[in-house]
């Protein structure tokens, strides 16, 4: 059985049934474990004292919000290419989700910022595109809802996120590019140089596996919500049409 | 609770928003599929009864 | 050469509409659709002028053959009457408005901007543009809406005109155009939901 | 594809002006600055090339909305779509016509804004120059955003969203520019940066424009 | 009245978001600034209540089109004028719905705005008060200028030329309190100026809207 | 009470239209008013709706006792067709919508967006908003376009039913509406240009 079958709305929503309750669960216990281990059982670090903490919410969720983009990208090339509905709705359900790392990451970052920096913000490159990342999800969602033919509206948000990719990129990796702005630059490489230290690296692993879970918990239902709503339409239209 | 010294207001504001966001987010997804689910119940039962 | 329509299927907003139409309409032919309010001739026609996919089916002889005119005549109410449909015989590529103007008795209201004609004056206007356009297919949806008896009848003449230039119209309406007309009902076309493939055809 | 320029030229002088327009509220903005950020003429001389590119970008911006829509309401649009034109080129003239109409009376009158904004004196050739190299590609973006959102009732605001990250490489390059010509720096680098990004856009955007149109109209 | 509020109130909220779409409008604004006149931390500091005060307004303006001439266009507003409700409940409803959808959601916001500005400290509370004294009468005034050009086929520019003078004073005194409060001084006169302005404004304006409306509609 | 009309004058952008129009309409009665396109009928009933003014004449019994129906049907398309005709109701203070949905057939596209009907729909719409105005009089321009026979039909009827509950019409119309009507034809109102005080007078 290929792969593709599960863009068929009911067998997506009949293997999504099952799958959701362990993902909803499982990323309940990683989120739980990894914060409440990461607050209350790690050190402060020598020079940033107990602001560390919020690393286990500002880095889990800034990754999401650039992979949740990422996600979208490669669900609307699904769509352009091979038009299965699935996927575009997919799109359409993670750019909320998306948007709301996106908050996380800043709000988080902006509150280490006082501390760390001195200002709650500065316009460094990788803080700049991502703040224009944002934008973008933002516009993405306003189009999707702005446009009632469902199909056209999947088009033309997919070449939105095309073009938007080039900011989810740039926000990922303006750090290497520039190398000029505030913010540190890839810590949890394999380079164990840079690495954090092991003690806030295992809570940090964890609270990553639960951002990325609960991103696709929510991704899968709200995309079942998404395809219920196409359902009622489709039979409402049809209901019309038949009186 | 952890002494998180004179840096305890950040901390636990970042950690306020975020579990506010992240309720919020699951929150509304539930509630609005609820109701995606029962309009949808409501427009198959008319739909199976018109024939 | 004429336009051909074969088994072709017309939807809006994914829910198909029409399925299984067929029709052939030669040079020197008027074919009238007829169908109750909301049966999708509206629909048929922006499918056949290219102004939306067919679902199914095919369409032969339309490419770059019709001129198309509905309920919004396209007219800029800044410009004058004369402005306007000289406008349009330039994107066509024609340059004469005198026979259109006269067809349609306009050159009273040559100078008028055509913000202020009246509903019936708008139309006649909008369908003068057909004439210059100087392509074979007319496809006409309800063009004779707010015209009165008198319009109407020039309507009809310029329709008779361009079927004896070797033309052909395709016209949606609910009225009687005193032609000697084809006529197609389209409601018995009206799609079964499992007729076509339609786009939310997945969810049902 | 002349008549079609001359028309919506004609358009944009007889409908209430459509030239003067962008102008006014760019020289409106230019006015609202020293009221909202205080007259300190220190102050604003260092704000003024920024503030000038920003005031252009914005005017552009407003009169977006009308570049499709009106078209698109009374039906012309899909009639033009059914004409022996290319969509393509419609939306490509259609680009010409904004810049004609908005673009170039601001390039014109910077300099006589830059004044009001106290910017200093070597700024002001460097500004026309950069003005001139961006303002295309502000039109071209701008009918491709119009085209993506030209079905929607009063887009407007939607169509800035979107239009404006897309902007923000010109404003970037553009002002960068304006602000080294201002100080006596040498501007080469951002210009050519700007003279690129003109290139590309116009090369490439009618296409991208057309494209997602013709997914619209349908 | 109540149906109409709550009208507009649903339409805004379907149709693609009028909510939000000031706010990011917004933003952008506030994101570009930089991007314009640099990133430096101090100077943007020095200019942030005025930008955020011009920003606001800006929004404001972007979204005054919609107040009236979608109703114009679809004939709603005929009807409306033949109904039983008198046309100056009309336009005070049509702005209280505008304040609603966009600037409420202005004042929430400004603050964190003001973060991304780098606003001094101690001029939140201020810069959030004097919005919300403020963007009423923005709103009132915009009902005013878009009964005035409602006939005229996108007459949003010459709407935001018509309306932005009106709009002058209240930029002046609303910055002004912004940057006092910013600075650490007394804001109260400028806050007291801008409440009376606008307490004026709410209590007259609706019946010049009215007046105008009915010329219009003639 | 009837509505009276004495003597009016109306013009368009201050050139007169229409001169020495008299009629009376009484409870229960129809009029309808024919006339060449451009004759004026438009304007006729905007000044008589009040939404412009009379250049000479008066219009007694007007006042509040209205309902307008003209091209535009003021419906918004991003709500249902029930959401639109609720509204209206609101405004006029009515609140019961079911009367007017069976009148005009409207039951099954209850929840249909106003933007998804089909342009006869559309007008069904549009004139279903008159039943929940509850006013007596009833100033209808060309009502019936783009509606087929059978629409033709539940419009007359409805009609019929607002005259029985001692209501009122004046109806402008190109077509024939099948109803026990009175007829003016405008036609020989036809201003002539010295006939009233026009707003260019100073400048003849
Ligand atoms: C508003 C301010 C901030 C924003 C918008 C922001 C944004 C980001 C983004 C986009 C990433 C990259 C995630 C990825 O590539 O997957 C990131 C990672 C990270 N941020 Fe921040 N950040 C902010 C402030 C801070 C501050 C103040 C600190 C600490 C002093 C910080 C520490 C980190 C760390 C340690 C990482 C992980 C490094 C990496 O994977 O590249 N951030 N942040
Ligand atoms: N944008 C839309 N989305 C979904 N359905 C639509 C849309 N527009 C129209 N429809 C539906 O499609 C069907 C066909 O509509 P169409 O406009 O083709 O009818 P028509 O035959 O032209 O009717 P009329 O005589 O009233 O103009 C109708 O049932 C209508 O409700
Ligand atoms: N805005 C305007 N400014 C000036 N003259 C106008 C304007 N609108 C219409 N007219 C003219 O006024 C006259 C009357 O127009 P009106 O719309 O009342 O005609 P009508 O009887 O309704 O015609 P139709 O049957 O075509 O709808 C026409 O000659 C028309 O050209
Ligand atoms: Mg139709
Ligand atoms: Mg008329």
């Amino acid at each position: 059985m290929s792969l593709w079958e599960y863009a068929n709305p009911v067998k997506f929503l009949r293997l999504s049934e099952r799958v959701l309750p362990w993902l909803w669960g499982l990323s309940a216990v990683c989120l739980v474990v990894g914060l409440v281990w990461g607050f209350f059982f790690t050190p402060d670090d020598f020079r940033q004292g107990s602001t560390v903490k919020i690393i286990y919410l500002h880095v889990p969720s800034a990754l999401m919000a650039i992979n949740a983009w990422f996600m979208m990208l490669v669900a609307s090339l699904i769509w352009i290419v091979r038009r299965h509905h699935v996927s575009a709705l997919a799109a359409r359900a993670a750019a909320p989700v998306g948007v709301v790392m996106t908050l996380i990451a800043l709000f988080t970052g902006a509150i280490w910022g006082q501390p760390m920096w001195g200002t709650w913000w500065a316009w460094d490159p990788r803080l700049t595109s991502f703040l224009i990342l944002f934008l973008f999800y933002l516009g993405y969602i306003a189009l999707w809802e702005a446009i009632e033919d469902p199909d056209t509206a999947a088009d033309l948000t997919s070449i939105l996120c095309l073009v938007g990719t080039v900011f989810a990129v740039l926000s990922r990796y303006a750090v290497n590019f520039w190398n000029q702005g505030l913010h540190q630059g890839a810590s949890l490489s394999l380079d164990k140089e840079e690495n954090v230290a092991d003690v806030f690296y295992q809570p940090l692993l964890l609270c990553i596996a639960g951002f990325v879970l609960l991103f696709f918990a929510l991704v899968l239902y709200r995309t079942g919500t998404e395809i219920r709503v196409r359902r009622t339409r489709a039979l409402i239209a049809r209901e019309g049409k038949l009186a | 609770m952890p002494d998180l010294g004179k840096y305890a207001d950040a901390v636990l504001s970042a950690y306020a928003v975020s579990i506010v966001l992240l309720v919020a987010i699951v929150g509304l997804s539930l509630w609005r599929g609820a109701r995606v689910r029962a309009d949808m119940r409501a427009v198959e039962e008319r739909t199976r009864r018109d024939g | 050469m004429e336009l051909t329509v074969t088994d072709l299927a017309v939807g809006r907003g994914g829910v198909p509409v029409l399925a299984g139409v067929s029709f052939a309409l030669a040079a020197g032919e008027v074919l009238v659709l007829r169908g109750p309010n909301g049966a999708g001739k509206t629909t048929l026609l922006r499918c056949i002028a290219g102004l939306q996919e067919p679902m199914a089916g095919q369409i032969a002889g339309a490419e770059d053959r019709i001129a198309y005119a509905a309920h919004a005549d396209g007219l800029k109410s800044a410009l004058t009457v004369a402005e306007n449909l000289a406008f349009w015989a330039a994107v066509f590529g024609q340059s004469g408005i005198d026979q259109a103007m006269t067809a349609f008795d306009l050159h009273d209201l040559q100078d008028r901007r055509a913000g202020q004609l009246s509903a019936g004056q708008k139309r006649r206007l909008g369908l003068a543009r057909l004439v210059v356009t100087d392509r074979p297919v007319w496809v006409l949806d309800e063009p004779t809406v707010s015209l009165d008896a008198a319009s109407v009848a020039l309507f009809a003449d310029a329709v008779r005109a361009h079927l004896a230039a070797g033309g052909a119209a395709l016209i949606a309406t609910h009225i009687d155009l005193g032609l000697d007309a084809g006529v197609l009902d389209v409601a018995p076309f009206r799609a079964r939901v499992d007729a076509v493939r339609s786009s939310d055809e997945a969810f049902l | 594809m002349r008549a079609l320029l001359l028309r919506d030229l004609r358009l944009a002088l007889r409908a209430g002006g459509g030239f003067g327009l962008g102008l006014a509220f760019f020289l409106i903005v230019i006015v609202l600055v020293p009221f909202s950020v205080g007259p300190a003429a220190e102050l604003l001389g260092r704000i003024a090339p920024g503030v000038l590119w920003l005031g252009a970008l914005l005017a552009c911006l407003l009169s977006l909305d009308r570049l499709l829509a009106v078209d698109w309401e009374d039906g012309a649009l899909d009639l033009l779509a059914t004409s022996p034109l290319p969509l393509e080129g419609v939306l490509a003239i259609k680009a010409v016509a904004h810049w004609i109409t908005t673009g170039l009376p601001l390039v014109v009158a910077a300099p006589v804004f830059g004044v009001l904004l106290n910017l200093a004196s070597p700024g002001y050739g460097v500004l026309v120059l950069s003005l001139l190299l961006g303002t295309p590609a502000l039109s071209m973006i701008g009918a491709f955003g119009a085209a993506l959102t030209v079905g929607i009732k009063r887009g407007g605001l939607l169509l800035s969203l979107l239009v404006l990250p897309l902007y923000v490489p010109i404003l970037i390059f553009g002002a960068e520019a304006a602000r080294r010509g201002a100080e006596g720096l040498d501007p080469t680098t951002p210009l050519l940066m700007l003279a690129g990004i003109t290139g590309v856009v116009l090369a490439l955007m009618p296409f991208a424009a057309g494209a997602v149109l013709r997914v619209n109209l349908r």
